[in-house]
């Protein structure tokens, strides 16, 4: 966590980025949606069908978050209060998965 | 570059409605976060059909997360015109997002409806009571979305929202986007990884 | 205090467990008896090692025991408030001792974290080629023993030979319960769709008392179980028993009569009878005479017992699955007499 | 002010210290209720065979205690000292959202009430009997709480309470972190904020991340026995197990949300009357965030008997051990504090001395436990109530009782009776100890729990008569408790500002404090800012005061929180039209609490 600050602040509210970056973020978040259905479409990907998934979908999430809830320019605390508990999920969700033999790790 | 807003000190110089709300949205992954484990613990354990392959329309769902990514856009300019103090496109905006919410909606309601003729309701196998209460969770989300974006969009229309209690809107924002961000894992994890 | 143990009471508190005695007696606990369902009696090589990790653990938990609580005292007596003392000099901390007390704790972890890790391991094997296999069945509110090998079914007593390893194979018919004889060793859960193992070699004859452990709905309390750790011969003998078919009833006696009533009673749609009946919802009873305890263990197999749990099971054994058949006396008593001869 | 007026003041009031008062009656009762429910488990258990009560109500018996104790009394207790006590620490006016404040104690009061309704409302379900409490124990492991086993509206009514109890939970989480985090005064950095105060914050913090889970278990049981799924259940492929797993990866945070408060009181009293500051301070609010963070990761150690396969039990085995490593760093910095120290043995003093000696023993047989082959002999047994309750009544009800005495006067502006306090101490130590120390013994001498009657032949009758002695010498220390507060109401010391020298903000304040707690916020230079040279800046003379805003009132938390139980009553009572009354309700109550002018 980051050390809050000593004193009283008035609140203030950070600068957003403009109307053309949320156009250019929406224009890439398309063309990742279009690869992913692409990637799901074409036989040859299949054998890595799973990570190139996930690891899309990953940044199609880290663009949203970072850049239409803003957490790239709001403060840091925020990042903490999301992704906090955001692994603590990612954590349980691998957890249970190992548990229930998904990894097959179990013997 | 910072815009000081004239309201409450506080000891963080953060808004406290915008921090409850992240706070939220924290609890908020745990609670999707056992929802989608409790999906994935299960995938192949059905004993009888209909499966994922039988039944899922991909063209059909990736239209559907087009909307929603559409309407995090449209969520994303309402904001910016209300911060601008522009009430016009605000309004146009809010209006749109709340459209695209509507329009997502219908379509779970016909995927549920086909789902259900195709054989695959909440009691025919674990894939079907996964599915369903997984992603009818996010469309309830959903649809508080969109009674909230209409909420505003009659402020709008009254006039009452203006660039100094934009962190109302703001934080409707955070709340859209999230439900986005869920159907972006869901898409992925339940639609197209089979 | 002291007439209270006998020599059966030491003995059954083992041996190196002498040290909870003066502990009991100090309880007042001391009259009770000699402890037959004790998870500090070991007899077998599973419940040895559980008991040994346990008795090393223990030894570390007296240790931190009396060294906290010991300086606690310590700390009460020397430093209680004394009229016109000068205000204590106010510490706020010390990095040195700060690290030495993560450091100790951390390090008697590792001594009980590594036989722990080596026991969990040494106790969860497979089971070795010609151990003898058991399908332990848990129902709501008895166990149901089968072993395959040697094509017996028996209820709630488990026969084993002593010095042979066996496999115990554990699933359940409806809820979750867990199968415990604390003399055998540790519990495993008996979980419907699923088969849980126990691997163990009970070492000595001895009967063993045991109960389900999992709570399991309104006669939990009442799902008891036995365990015979017999001599070879002995098992093997009994097994030769349950081998044998159902016995025969006389012509024209009572126990035949009870025969009948068996069959006019719908008994049959819910209990194995040798070759008339091959329900399995209730406990086989083809060889009920031989065992010593029915419904879960809860009463001793006699004609008094036998008599009022068949007129009112739910009565004897709250929420029994077994319903009362309003069987008037006349027939009630042929049934017993037909029970009695099922040996 | 009239009596109606009266009443309207208290159903409407977002006041932290009125809430928190709320919270203590309120929570203190449902105590009571579990106690008595414990009481009967005692008489029970007296003797072998024992016939005091049927079997099936023992089961909704010792289901009820644990719930009752665990969502209905303990966690509120402790959350009516966050109400009362967090923003006096931190310089505050009121919470961050008084409304949601309000809203969490109705919810909770309505939750409760639902769930004990169950002990009467046996007849409305034509059960041929009056009590049809929940009946699975308080962790109603599946596949006994599916409708073929439990076919009786006992599980609803748990299902249902806990879940409307976790909307309350869950909002007062989100009211804690934004208030301690956003409202503390000028000075009062992270690392000068009182240990109580930081240990609400991990709390807080395990709620929300915590109860969402205990949500989704409960949901998908709702699923399976009102819509006939399958998410527990073996005939389509389910698996019982899982409810297991999502019930421990809450229930094992929720044991921490119920000690760290606990341990947040004790760091407060051992400074106070050992004169000294809590030693090592940053280490013991650490090991807090540490132990907290760490809950997260241990949960399988209730699930060793499951037969998860070795790698899974070593694991979860390696990491509940480590827990043992902050806490008992916790533990030798209190006894640090008192080294040295000046000990005034106040009632409030003498439990927080308590809860060490008692804490560390069920710490102890909890680190036994946490080693796989001992716990399956000990797990399900006695040995294990004998661990609970080491932990939660040596541990947490010390804790409170502590804060209690601590507080009271502060709360009330009277102090409790040091002689009665002393008898109750006493009393309830001892009686403690005769409870349950012996059902250590009782375990693993071969007592399983949830047993509501045992044989003779297992030699345990003795241990579980004094067992029972205990249990009603804690009750008659409870009654000590009871008489003293009655009394201290007109007889009571008055207890000035500061009764006991603390050190910490709310002891500037008069008692009980003034409705807007601060005439001026006070400016922090110190972490412990009554004991420091540097103290609180003085108000300059002559300063104009700034005006004080002081909130009013608000009726929409309560009707909102209304309309949970009503929806409750639909899946209950199998009747729709109660689902559209209860939705209206809230709908109304949140729009209606959104549109009102409230100043915060
Ligand atoms: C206040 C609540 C509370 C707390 C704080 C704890 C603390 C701990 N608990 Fe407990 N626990 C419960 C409440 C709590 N527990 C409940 C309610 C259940 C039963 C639920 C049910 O089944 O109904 C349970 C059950 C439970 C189990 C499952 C038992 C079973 O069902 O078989 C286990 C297993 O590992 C366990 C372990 C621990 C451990 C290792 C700690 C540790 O955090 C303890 C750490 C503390 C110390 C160790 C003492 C101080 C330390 C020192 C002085 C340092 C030196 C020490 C050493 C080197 C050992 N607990
Ligand atoms: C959370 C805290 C907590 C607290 C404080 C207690 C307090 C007590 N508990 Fe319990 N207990 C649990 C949590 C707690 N418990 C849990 C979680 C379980 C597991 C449940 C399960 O298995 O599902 C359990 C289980 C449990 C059992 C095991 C039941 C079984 O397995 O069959 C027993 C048995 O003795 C017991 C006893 C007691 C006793 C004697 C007290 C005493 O300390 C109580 C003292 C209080 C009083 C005596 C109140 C005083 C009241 C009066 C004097 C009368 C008041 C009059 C009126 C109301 C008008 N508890
Ligand atoms: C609906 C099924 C059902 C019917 C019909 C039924 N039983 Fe049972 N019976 C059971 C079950 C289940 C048990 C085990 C009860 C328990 O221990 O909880 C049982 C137990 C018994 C036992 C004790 C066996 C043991 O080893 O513990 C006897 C004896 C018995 N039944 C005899 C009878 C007789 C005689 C009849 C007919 C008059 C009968 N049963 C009819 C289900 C049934
Ligand atoms: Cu079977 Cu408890
Ligand atoms: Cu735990």
């Amino acid at each position: 966590m980051q050390q809050p600050s000593t004193d009283e602040h008035p609140v203030v509210q950070h600068a957003h980025p403009t109307a053309g970056v949320y156009l250019r973020v929406a224009t890439i978040l398309v063309i990742l949606t279009v690869i992913e259905v692409g990637v799901f479409y074409v036989p040859a990907f299949h054998s890595i069908l799973v990570p190139a998934l996930l690891l899309l979908s990953a940044v199609k999430f880290t663009l949203v978050v970072m850049f239409y809830m803003h957490l790239k320019m709001d403060s840091r605390f925020f990042t903490f209060l999301f992704g906090g508990p955001l692994l603590l999920g990612l954590g349980m969700t691998m957890g249970l998965m190992f548990l229930f033999g998904a990894f097959a790790l179990r013997r | 570059m910072t815009i000081a807003a004239a309201t409450h000190r506080t000891s963080m110089g953060l808004d406290s409605r915008k921090m409850a709300f992240w706070a939220f949205i924290g609890s908020e992954c745990l609670l999707f976060g056992s929802l989608i484990s409790t999906y994935l613990v299960y995938k192949g354990r059905s004993v009888v059909g209909p499966y994922p392959h039988d039944i899922l329309n991909i063209p059909f769902t990736s239209v559907s997360t087009f909307d929603l990514l559409m309407s995090s856009l449209m969520m994303v300019l309402a904001l910016a015109a209300v911060q601008r103090g522009d009430l016009k496109w605000a309004k146009v905006w809010l209006v749109a997002t709340a459209l695209l919410g509507i329009f997502f909606l219908s379509g779970q309601v016909y995927e549920f409806t086909s789902f259900v003729r195709e054989g695959l309701t909440l009691q025919t196998n674990l894939f079907g009571a996964t599915f369903f209460v997984l992603t009818g969770t996010h469309g309830a989300h959903v649809t508080v979305g969109v009674v909230w974006l209409l909420t505003l969009w009659v402020r709008a229309l009254q006039g009452q929202l203006t660039a100094a209690n934009a962190v109302t809107v703001e934080i409707c924002g955070l709340y859209w986007h999230f439900v986005d961000v869920i159907w972006i894992v869901i898409f992925t994890v339940v639609y197209l990884i089979q | 205090m002291t007439e209270c143990w006998d020599s059966s009471t030491f003995d059954a508190v083992s041996r190196d467990r002498r040290w909870l005695l003066p502990l009991l007696c100090a309880a007042g606990a001391a009259c009770g008896g000699p402890f037959p369902q004790s998870s500090l009696r070991p007899r077998s090589d599973f419940a040895g090692a559980i008991d040994r990790l346990f008795t090393d653990i223990f030894w570390w938990a007296v240790l931190v025991f009396i060294l906290v609580e010991g300086l606690l005292l310590f700390i009460i007596v020397r430093y209680r408030y004394r009229e016109g003392a000068p205000t204590p000099k106010p510490t706020h901390g010390h990095t040195l001792l700060e690290i030495a007390w993560t450091l100790a704790p951390a390090l008697i972890l590792v001594f009980i974290a590594v036989p722990t890790m080596r026991t969990i391991f040494a106790t969860q094997t497979d089971s070795p080629a010609g151990a003898l296999r058991v399908e332990v069945v848990a129902h709501q509110w008895w166990w149901e023993y089968r072993y395959p090998e040697l094509g017996v079914v028996t209820a709630n007593e488990l026969h084993l030979p002593a010095g042979r390893t066996v496999a115990l194979a554990l699933t359940s018919a409806d809820v979750i319960h867990s199968f415990w004889a604390p003399g055998l060793g540790g519990k495993r859960d008996v979980i419907p769709g699923r088969t849980n193992r126990l691997v163990l070699r009970p070492d000595s004859v001895d009967t063993l008392l045991g109960q389900c452990a999992e709570f399991c709905g309104a006669s939990h309390a009442n799902m008891r179980l036995r365990v015979m750790v017999e001599a070879e011969p002995a098992f093997q003998a009994w097994v030769g028993r349950q081998q044998a078919g159902a016995a025969s009833v006389a012509k024209g006696s009572l126990a035949e009569q009870g025969q009948q009533a068996f069959r006019r009673y719908g008994c049959v749609g819910c209990h194995t009878m040798g070759t008339m009946s091959t329900a399995i919802i209730g406990p086989n009873l083809t060889h009920l005479g031989s065992r010593m305890t029915i419904a879960g263990g809860l009463f001793p197999n006699d004609s008094v017992h036998l008599t009022r749990w068949i007129a009112d099971p739910p009565a004897e054994k709250p929420g029994s699955i077994m319903p009362n058949m309003h069987v008037p006396a006349g027939d009630l008593a042929a049934l017993i007499a037909y029970l009695r001869t099922m040996r | 002010m009239s009596r109606l007026k009266r009443l309207m003041s208290w159903l409407t009031t977002t006041d932290h210290k009125r809430i928190g008062l709320l919270y203590f009656y309120t929570a203190f009762v449902f105590f009571l209720v579990g106690g008595l429910e414990a009481l009967f488990i005692r008489a029970q258990l007296a003797q072998p065979d024992g016939h005091v009560v049927s079997a099936e109500t023992f089961n909704q018996l010792f289901t009820m205690h644990g719930t009752t104790m665990v969502f209905l009394a303990l966690m509120p207790l402790t959350a009516s000292f966050f109400n009362y006590i967090v923003p006096l620490q931190i310089g505050a006016r009121d919470v961050a959202f008084p409304r949601l404040n309000a809203f969490s104690y109705w919810v909770f009061v309505l939750g409760a009430l639902l769930m004990n309704a169950s002990w009467f409302t046996g007849p409305l379900f034509h059960a041929g009997r009056l009590n049809v409490a929940p009946d699975a124990g308080w962790f109603g492991y599946a596949n006994l709480t599916s409708r073929q086993y439990s076919p009786g509206p006992n599980i609803d009514f748990w299902l249902l309470g806990l879940q409307i109890l976790g909307v309350s939970s869950l909002a007062a989480g989100f009211n804690f972190i934004v208030t301690i985090l956003n409202l503390r005064a000028p000075g009062m950095k992270m690392m000068r904020l009182p240990v109580f105060s930081w240990m609400t914050l991990v709390t807080s913090f395990l709620i929300i991340t915590a109860f969402p889970v205990i949500t989704v278990a409960l949901v998908l049981l709702m699923f399976d026995r009102f819509f006939g799924t399958h998410f527990y259940l073996t005939s389509a492929g389910g698996d019982p197990v899982l409810w297991q797993h999502l019930f421990w990866i809450f229930g094992h945070p929720e044991v921490y949300i119920l000690i760290l408060p606990a341990m947040g009181i004790v760091s407060e009293v051992l400074p106070t009357f050992a004169r000294k500051p809590l030693f090592g301070y940053t280490v013991v609010v650490y090991s807090g965030v540490l132990i907290g963070f760490m809950g997260w990761g241990v949960w399988s150690h209730h699930m060793f008997s499951v037969g998860l396969g070795p790698i899974a039990d070593s694991v979860f085995s390696a990491t509940t051990m480590l827990i043992a490593v902050p806490t008992g760093v916790k533990i030798f910095n209190w006894l640090a504090t008192l080294w040295g120290g000046q000990l005034r043995f106040t009632t409030a003093m003498l439990f927080a001395i308590g809860f060490i000696a008692l804490f560390t023993i069920g710490g102890l047989s909890g680190v036994t436990h946490a080693s796989p082959p001992a716990d399956l002999q000990q797990t399900d047994t006695y040995y294990v109530v004998a661990h609970i309750h080491y932990v939660l009544f040596g541990g947490t009800i010390f804790g409170l009782f502590a804060g209690m005495y601590y507080w009271w006067p502060k709360m009330t502006g009277r102090l409790l009776s040091e002689t009665l306090g002393k008898w109750h101490f006493a009393l309830v130590f001892v009686g403690m100890n005769l409870a349950f120390f012996p059902m250590h013994l009782i375990g693993l001498l071969g007592m399983p729990r949830r047993i509501y009657t045992y044989s003779p032949d297992l030699g345990v009758s003795t241990l579980n008569l004094v067992s029972t002695i205990g249990a009603f010498l804690i009750g008659v220390g409870v009654l000590v408790f009871i008489w003293n507060v009655w009394r201290t109401r007109t007889r009571g010391q008055t207890a000035g500002n500061d009764p006991w020298g603390g050190a910490t903000l709310e002891w500037t304040i008069s008692s009980p404090p003034p409705v807007h707690n601060f005439d001026v916020i006070p400016t922090v230079a110190s972490r412990l800012p009554r004991w420091t040279k540097t103290q609180l800046k003085a108000i300059p003379e002559g300063a104009k005061l700034a005006e004080i805003h002081v909130p009013g009132g608000s009726i929409w938390p309560l009707v909102t929180a209304l309309g949970l139980p009503v929806l409750a009553l639909a899946p209950l009572s199998h009747r729709l039209p109660f689902a559209f009354v209860g939705a209206t309700i809230i709908l109304l109550g949140i729009f209606r609490w959104a549109f009102e002018p409230f100043e915060a």
